[in-house]
């Protein structure tokens, strides 16, 4: 497990962020063509397409200790393979409810279009979600959601 | 029910004699009156039973049966008539290796209901007419048996089957239903994520990961499960973490999300009554708010909600009461 | 600029919300003004001039006092830059300061007519005394 | 276990300022697999290259990562290296410590700590990877133009030259799109037709094109090499190989007030026909809506009149289906609608004309003849205004945030020219910039001003107000400092320009993607301006961005270029990332065969072996056209059993690079 | 239908006239006034910066006594009507702005903007209709030539407003066709006529008035219309030269309805 907090104290989140390649994976780079900052948790995985980010992947960076996922497509209509987001925003809708009616804080999951031109947009919503995930502070929800009795002693 | 099981037996001989099939699966006594479990039988019959606690749904074993020689007949309740449809649609059942017979359901007995009632020491049980009358160490007990169905009942379907190449029905049909089956997911929608937290946590902390849900449920039916699977790095087994059985738990439930029929079986072998089919509904719920209502298994070859999509839908994050009704 | 203009320029961007740096110096807002004529800095050169720190000059201008709160400039800048509210902003400067009010009531009665209406001293004091 | 080596580099400073590339390699070399970690200045050079060619060779390499700029930038480029090595060319993998690192992160300490994740990452990825093979597709050696203004006339002129075929799809009647309407270009001062014109012809009358005019492209399918694509061919009611275009049937036609839109509405034309004098085809159409016969089905004149009997008043739309191996896209622009900026009073008044209009009020073959005179009188103007930027530079609220580049240019034509017809108009320019980059752009500006007298004012114009048959123009003169105010008799507008409305639906049908403003989005804005994103999508013209015309027709033939290099291939190598299915796991449920959009999925059944006395057993399993996958992975979530997977982004690799995130 | 009304403060004096018609008007249509009780003075001018606080109070009492009305808040007079829908624009868009007024306002449901205010005229042309007044009008008001003057209040900020096209509207010309008579376009109608300046710089709005005045007469306009007490005033009293006479829309809609006499 990481080190969550630095030499001041703050909380340092880890954040697993899933590109899409044609227009989110793009738009991060453009944020860095432009030079516009988001925070160095921000950790990016580069996918075909939104479509391709199992619910698997997304439990297993939470099992492992992330405490934010956000997964980037195309907008609805502009996905690359025709289709894949419309996919990925069914079943993110459905899974981020589920992590919800679980009880985990809806906010640790997100999911944003961000096409290729547009890194400003990229930047603000990783700036957005990281400032999201300190107020929230360290994952332990899904994790403990099962060790009822570790908590309690 | 007697009378039921009377036909049954009947029809199925003549099945057998007229070799329509050379197989039936039903069900059969277990240890004690009110555990019966699944079976497979031959033109004999022998150890057949049909009663209040055949609760077990059959469709899931028409997957190894229709791939062996010759037909196997298969017993429906109408709840069990879905996951029969939904097996179809994906084509794990080969249709002309199977004849069905819909029979008729009054609602199934929950045993876990009757004890709690403070009913002790069951030698055996029987049914009469709209009673369950026990013969217990400390005398004979009556209770109702609308007091005393299975969860799923209480919110049944429908008494009607969705599939079946003959029906076997009673003249009289019995309306179990009396609750709205949202209830308790709206209950705890309505709650605060921490008191969702909390009871989940309650619930979920007393998984031993024994698998019963997995194995009893018609659409967990995957040749191999991901949790089993050491080619794709995600097999696990109970207790390595922590994790494990929320994942398991939440990505079986996403699993079969739009397929699932809602018929309950996972609720009812938990050996620790962990409420599993509210994880279930809630993805049930969703989709017939978001996506419009939509019941797996009412027709074979059906577009499930997850491999559907419109392009207005809603997006992540929208939830039917945050205005992402449609 | 001096330090309290310095002040004085982030306070009346911070109260007006106008960033001058959206200003792509078209000067749209001065080519629109009804009450140009009247003004000695334009409204142009509002957005400038705060950027620059001259408030000291603004601030005594008359421009702030001849401003007819007509929103032209507000509605028709192509970079939504908006000066009427800078103008406003750097009136308020004046008139929140002790006993800088521009409109007096004991002024009002010589200034009366008989079919004046309210709304006429309401404004008045709203816009040049606090 | 892999032989790993880790290749850091310094992109000069753009990566060594932010990030210690010394102690990223050093880190690197303790990753579990890494045997070989060293950091470079520039690793993309020649010497870059060969530095990683070596250690392959000398470290017996079988899988490499290199830590540098975004593989969508140099992945190409480093697999190459590695093959050259003797590697599989997806032994590779990139960490971007550039792009998604250096360059947006400050502080060192913490660009370094995540620049090592990130190696860490790949290096994880890298040593699941294994040897993909593409597999290679035919190309279909015929080109698509979508579009036949002169930048998709020059493109498939261009691509037809060099002997493949072309087809040109052109919504209007006519080829030639805004270029026809244009009186006079800049700087040269010829005329629009005079050089527009005989490219028309040379298009109609070239043996390897096509032109499908009146007609939309509907629906594409398929990928680079191998598209196919439906074509609308909507009725014309007139028999294209018939008719002769003598226009006699026009000069017969009952309904005469329908708007020219060749003349932007500023006169009109008949039911049927003919947009221009040299339009290509020369072929008459009917406009259903406000033909009598097609109305009432009483008048039938044109055909009573037509010698070569070409009018068919039951025709229907046709569709075609044609293949293709690339595709232009050259859509075009319009000027924007005008309704949002109102202070100019282009609504009230028909003497505040767009430049476009203007165009046509000057021409020849325009609604005056060439005689300068305002719509609302027909009397010669003597005061002109021009406003430029009119919804070109604003805020995102207020319209389009570009600069439309053209206006500044053909604002001193059209100053120049009325000025040297009529000296005694007087022309006022009110602008924000004057913008004139370009070959002679700023002398002829200067032109302009000096000669010719116009009046160049620095300042927006606030307020147009129609007031007794005078265009009362109010403005800023911000040189002079003053409020200025004149009486004119007309006003030109420089709209804004915005790419044609089928832009976005064309995008979505080629997968091809378009920015914020719906401009296509080049590959890359310096190393690939004519290419979309999207293989085998080309781009032309003001589609991509604002241009003038040689711009315009440079571009055009760049683009051209890139599609010769394609179609000259007579085998493309695919795109080895595709889906394939572990049939052990296979359930053959069919799910996945519903979410695959290319249809690539089918089923067979197989025998299995199986535990038991039975020993097999026959199941029904899915299997993927790798040629036809285009590895999006939809299929691989809805896959329940995890028997679905992607080659180079496999579920395994995946999980690998999330513990190596969250380690 | 009923709508809440706010009058303000010079319908109740010198703008008498304003506001008796449009309620006669307004019977005559079968739409309800129903005057807000206790309503307290909008300030006449928005206070556009952003730490205003206190100046916008009385336009959220306003909007908060027809929310809890359950009502549409119906306005006429233009600077009215600019404060309170700006304000109330305020209420929905300003997080800090509606924070700070709830908190000092303790309403006991807090305000977030929920009530859709209405000027009459919108109330005319979306409510009533203009066609439907056509067919109301039993005195149309044939032959006579009427220039619509708009000011600036009710067009501009036209995204916050959302009245009309603020540079060509049209909202006017329409009612005063639906009455029967012929409007004029004129010059300067969606320019500022100077008003706010009376008591500081009487010579700027006599300019200003003098402007609008010209145009209307040089387009043959019989009668200017206005919605406003402030361009009445000031287009009727300061303009110099050529006079026009300039009154209230409602006068003339009242007119036309036939219910001037009974009132007045």
């Amino acid at each position: 497990m990481q080190i969550k907090i630095d030499e001041n104290g703050n909380f340092k989140p880890t954040i697993v962020a899933f590109c899409c390649n044609w227009c989110s994976y793009a738009g991060a780079d453009l944020a860095g063509t432009s030079r516009l900052s988001y925070p160095a948790n921000v950790k990016i995985v580069r996918v075909p397409c939104s479509c391709r980010v199992n619910p698997l992947f997304i439990l297993r960076a939470f099992q492992r200790g992330a405490d934010g996922v956000i997964l980037c497509g195309c907008h609805p209509g502009d996905c690359h393979y025709t289709t894949g987001n419309y996919y990925t925003r069914r079943r993110m809708t459905l899974l981020f409810n589920m992590l919800d009616y679980l009880g985990i804080e809806r906010d640790r999951t997100r999911v944003e279009w961000v096409s290729a031109a547009e890194g400003a947009k990229m930047a603000r919503v990783m700036n957005e979600f990281v400032a999201r995930i300190c107020e929230l502070g360290e994952n332990k929800r899904l994790e403990d959601l099962r060790c009822k009795k570790s908590l309690e002693e | 029910m007697q009378e039921i099981f009377g036909r049954i037996k009947k029809r199925a001989a003549e099945l057998f004699a007229d070799g329509t099939v050379t197989r039936m699966v039903g069900w059969q006594k277990g240890e004690s009156d009110y555990d019966k479990t699944p079976a497979v039988f031959g033109p004999d019959m022998k150890g057949f039973v049909y009663d209040g606690f055949c609760g077990a749904n059959l469709s899931k074993y028409l997957i190894n049966l229709s791939k062996v020689e010759g037909r196997t007949l298969v017993l429906l309740k109408p709840c069990d008539s879905y996951s029969f449809n939904q097996l179809l649609t994906e084509h794990r059942i080969d249709r002309d290796k199977v004849y069905a017979i819909g029979i008729d359901c009054n609602g199934k007995l929950d045993i876990n209901k009757i004890r709690a009632l403070g009913v002790k020491g069951i030698r055996s049980v029987a049914e009469e007419g709209d009673e369950v009358v026990l013969d217990t160490v400390y005398g004979s007990k009556r209770v109702k048996r609308s007091e005393v169905l299975l969860d799923r009942c209480y919110c049944c379907k429908g008494k009607d089957h969705v599939a079946g190449d003959e029906f076997i029905l009673a003249e009289k049909r019995v309306d179990t239903t009396t609750t709205d089956r949202f209830e308790l997911v709206k209950k705890l929608e309505a709650m605060t994520p921490d008191e969702r937290y909390e009871f989940w946590r309650g619930e979920l902390s007393r998984c031993i990961r024994c698998n019963a849900c997995r194995n009893v449920c018609p659409a967990c039916s995957c040749v191999k499960c991901v949790f089993d699977n050491p080619a794709l790095g995600t097999d696990s087994k109970a207790n390595s973490d922590t994790f494990e059985e929320n994942m398991f738990h939440i990505i079986r439930a996403f699993h079969v999300a739009g397929r699932c029929t809602d018929c309950g079986e996972c609720s009812r072998v938990c050996p620790q009554h962990i409420p599993l089919h509210l994880l279930n509904r809630k993805f049930i719920r969703d989709i017939d708010e978001l996506y419009g209502e939509y019941q797996a298994g009412a027709e074979v070859g059906q577009r499930g909600p997850l491999t559907d999509f419109a392009k207005n839908d809603a997006e992540p994050g929208a939830t039917p009461d945050k205005g992402g009704k449609k | 600029m001096s330090f309290e203009e310095k002040e004085m320029a982030e306070n009346i961007k911070r109260i007006s919300g106008v960033n001058p740096r959206k200003c792509m110096k078209c000067g749209k807002c001065s080519g629109t003004c009804p009450a140009y004529e009247e003004m000695d800095y334009h409204p142009h050169e509002f957005v400038a001039m705060v950027e620059k720190g001259r408030i000291d000059e603004l601030l005594a201008s008359k421009s702030i006092w001849t401003c007819l709160s007509c929103f032209a400039c507000v509605e028709r800048c192509p970079r939504s830059v908006e000066p009427a509210k800078l103008i406003e902003a750097v009136r308020l400067e004046v008139i929140r300061a002790q006993g800088a009010n521009h409109l007096k009531a004991v002024q009002i009665p010589e200034l009366l007519d008989e079919k004046l209406p309210q709304q006429a001293i309401v404004s008045a004091f709203r816009k040049y005394s606090k | 276990m892999q032989r790993i080596g880790v290749f850091v580099c310094w992109c000069g400073t753009n990566i060594a300022a932010t990030v210690d590339v010394k102690a990223v390699a050093e880190a690197a070399r303790k990753e579990p697999g890494v045997v070989f970690a060293t950091d470079y200045q520039y690793m993309c050079s020649e010497a870059g290259q060969k530095l990683i060619r070596d250690a392959i060779a000398e470290h017996k390499l079988t899988g490499v990562v290199i830590c540098s700029c975004s593989p969508r930038m140099h992945e190409a480029t480093f697999r190459k290296t590695v093959e050259a090595a003797g590697l599989n060319p997806y032994m590779l993998e990139v960490a971007n410590i550039r792009e998604q690192c250096s360059w947006i992160h400050k502080d060192r300490t913490e660009a370094t700590e995540k620049a090592v994740v990130l190696a860490r990452t790949a290096i994880a990825k890298v040593s699941l990877n294994v040897p993909l093979t593409a597999g290679e597709s035919p190309v279909t050696k015929r080109a698509l133009v979508i579009g036949g203004g002169i930048a998709g006339i020059q493109s498939a002129l261009d691509i037809a030259d060099a002997g493949y075929e072309v087809d040109i799809v052109e919504k209007q009647p006519t080829i030639g799109g805004k270029m026809t309407q244009i009186d006079k270009t800049f700087p040269t001062l010829d005329c629009a037709a005079c050089i527009l014109t005989p490219k028309m012809v040379d298009a109609a009358q070239h043996e390897k094109i096509t032109i499908y005019s009146y007609s939309e492209v509907t629906e594409v399918t398929g990928f680079v090499g191998a598209f196919k694509a439906r074509i609308k061919r909507k009725a014309r009611f007139v028999d294209e190989t018939k008719c002769t275009g003598c226009g006699e049937c026009t000069s017969k036609c009952p309904s005469k007030k329908n708007k020219n839109e060749f003349n932007l509405g500023l006169d009109n034309r008949t039911a049927i026909y003919i947009p221009f004098a040299q339009a290509v085809p020369k072929v008459a159409v009917i406009d259903a809506e406000s033909c009598i016969k097609k109305k009432t089905g009483k008048c039938g004149l044109c055909q009573k009149i037509c010698g070569a009997g070409a009018i068919d008043y039951e025709q229907k739309d046709e569709y075609i289906e044609r293949e293709y191996g690339a595709i232009v896209v050259a859509t075009g622009y319009n000027p924007i609608d005008l309704a949002k900026y109102d202070e100019y009073a282009y609504s009230q008044s028909p003497d505040v004309v767009t430049s476009l209009e203007l165009e046509r009020l000057m021409n020849a073959a325009g609604p005056t003849k060439g005689t300068l005179l305002r719509p609302s009188d027909g009397t010669h103007p003597h005061t002109i205004v021009f406003i430029q930027c009119v919804g070109s530079r604003c805020d995102d609220a207020r319209g389009k945030p570009y600069c439309s580049k053209i206006c500044c240019m053909y604002t001193a034509k059209h100053a120049m020219l009325i000025r040297e017809k009529y000296p005694d108009t007087e022309v006022h320019v009110f602008y924000i910039d004057v913008r004139t980059p370009g070959k002679n752009f700023d002398e002829f500006y200067r032109r302009a001003v000096e000669q010719y007298g116009v009046d160049y004012i620095k300042g927006m114009v606030g307020k147009v107000v129609p007031h007794d048959g005078k265009l009362l123009v109010q403005g800023s003169d911000l040189i002079a400092n003053e409020q200025v105010r004149i009486e004119a008799d007309m006003v030109v507008l420089a709209a804004a320009i915005e790419p044609d409305k089928s832009a976005r639906s064309i995008a979505t049908m080629l997968t091809a993607s378009i920015d914020t403003n719906d401009f296509f989005t080049e590959a890359h804005p310096k190393l690939r301006p004519v290419e979309s994103p999207t293989a085998g999508v080309f781009l032309s013209g003001v589609c991509q961005g604002p241009k003038d015309i040689p711009e315009t027709v440079a571009q055009a033939s760049a683009c051209a270029a890139k599609v010769i290099g394609l179609l000259a291939k007579d085998k493309l190598k695919g795109n080895p990332c595709v889906a394939h299915v572990n049939e052990e796991m296979c359930n053959g449920c069919s799910t996945c065969e519903k979410v695959c959009p290319y249809g690539a999925i089918t089923y067979q059944d197989k025998e299995f072996r199986v535990p038991g006395p039975k020993r097999t057993e026959i199941r029904r399993v899915a299997s993927v056209n790798e040629a036809v996958c285009q590895g999006c992975g939809a299929c691989t979530v809805a896959c329940m059993s995890g028997a679905m997977d992607i080659k180079g982004f496999a579920n395994k690799q995946i999980f690998a690079e999330v513990d190596a995130i969250c380690r | 239908m009923t709508f809440s009304y706010y009058p303000g403060c010079t319908l109740k004096t010198k703008a008498k006239d304003l506001d008796r018609y449009a309620r006669s008007a307004a019977a005559a249509l079968g739409v309800e006034m129903a005057e807000l009780p206790e309503w307290q003075c909008c300030g006449a001018v928005y206070p556009q910066a952003k730490d205003e606080i206190a100046t916008k109070l009385s336009a959220v009492r306003a909007l908060m006594a027809a929310r809890d009305e359950g009502r549409e808040l119906l306005t006429l007079c233009s600077a009215c009507h600019h404060v309170i829908k700006r304000v109330n624009h305020d209420m929905v868009s300003d997080e800090n702005i509606r924070t700070k007024v709830n908190n000092y306002l303790k309403p006991e449901v807090p305000y977030t903007g929920e009530t859709k205010v209405i000027h009459y005229l919108e109330m005319l042309r979306d409510t009533v209709g203009f066609d439907e007044l056509a067919k109301r009008v039993t005195r149309p008001l044939k032959g006579r030539r009427i220039a619509a003057y708009y000011g600036c209040m009710l067009l501009r900020p036209g995204n916050v407003m959302g009245f009309d096209d603020p540079e060509n509207p049209r909202i006017m010309e329409d009612f005063i066709r639906a009455i029967g008579a012929e409007p004029v376009v004129i010059a300067y109608r969606n320019e500022c006529c100077g008003g706010y300046m009376t008591l500081e710089n009487r010579a700027l709005a006599q300019k200003k008035a003098t402007t609008v005045v010209d145009a209307a007469a040089s387009a043959g306009a019989d009668t200017i219309v206005t919605a406003c007490p402030l361009c009445q005033y000031n287009l009727d009293v300061n303009a110099v030269g050529e006079r026009v006479p300039v009154l209230y829309f409602t006068e003339l809609l009242a007119e036309a309805l036939g219910v001037k006499e009974a009132e007045a």
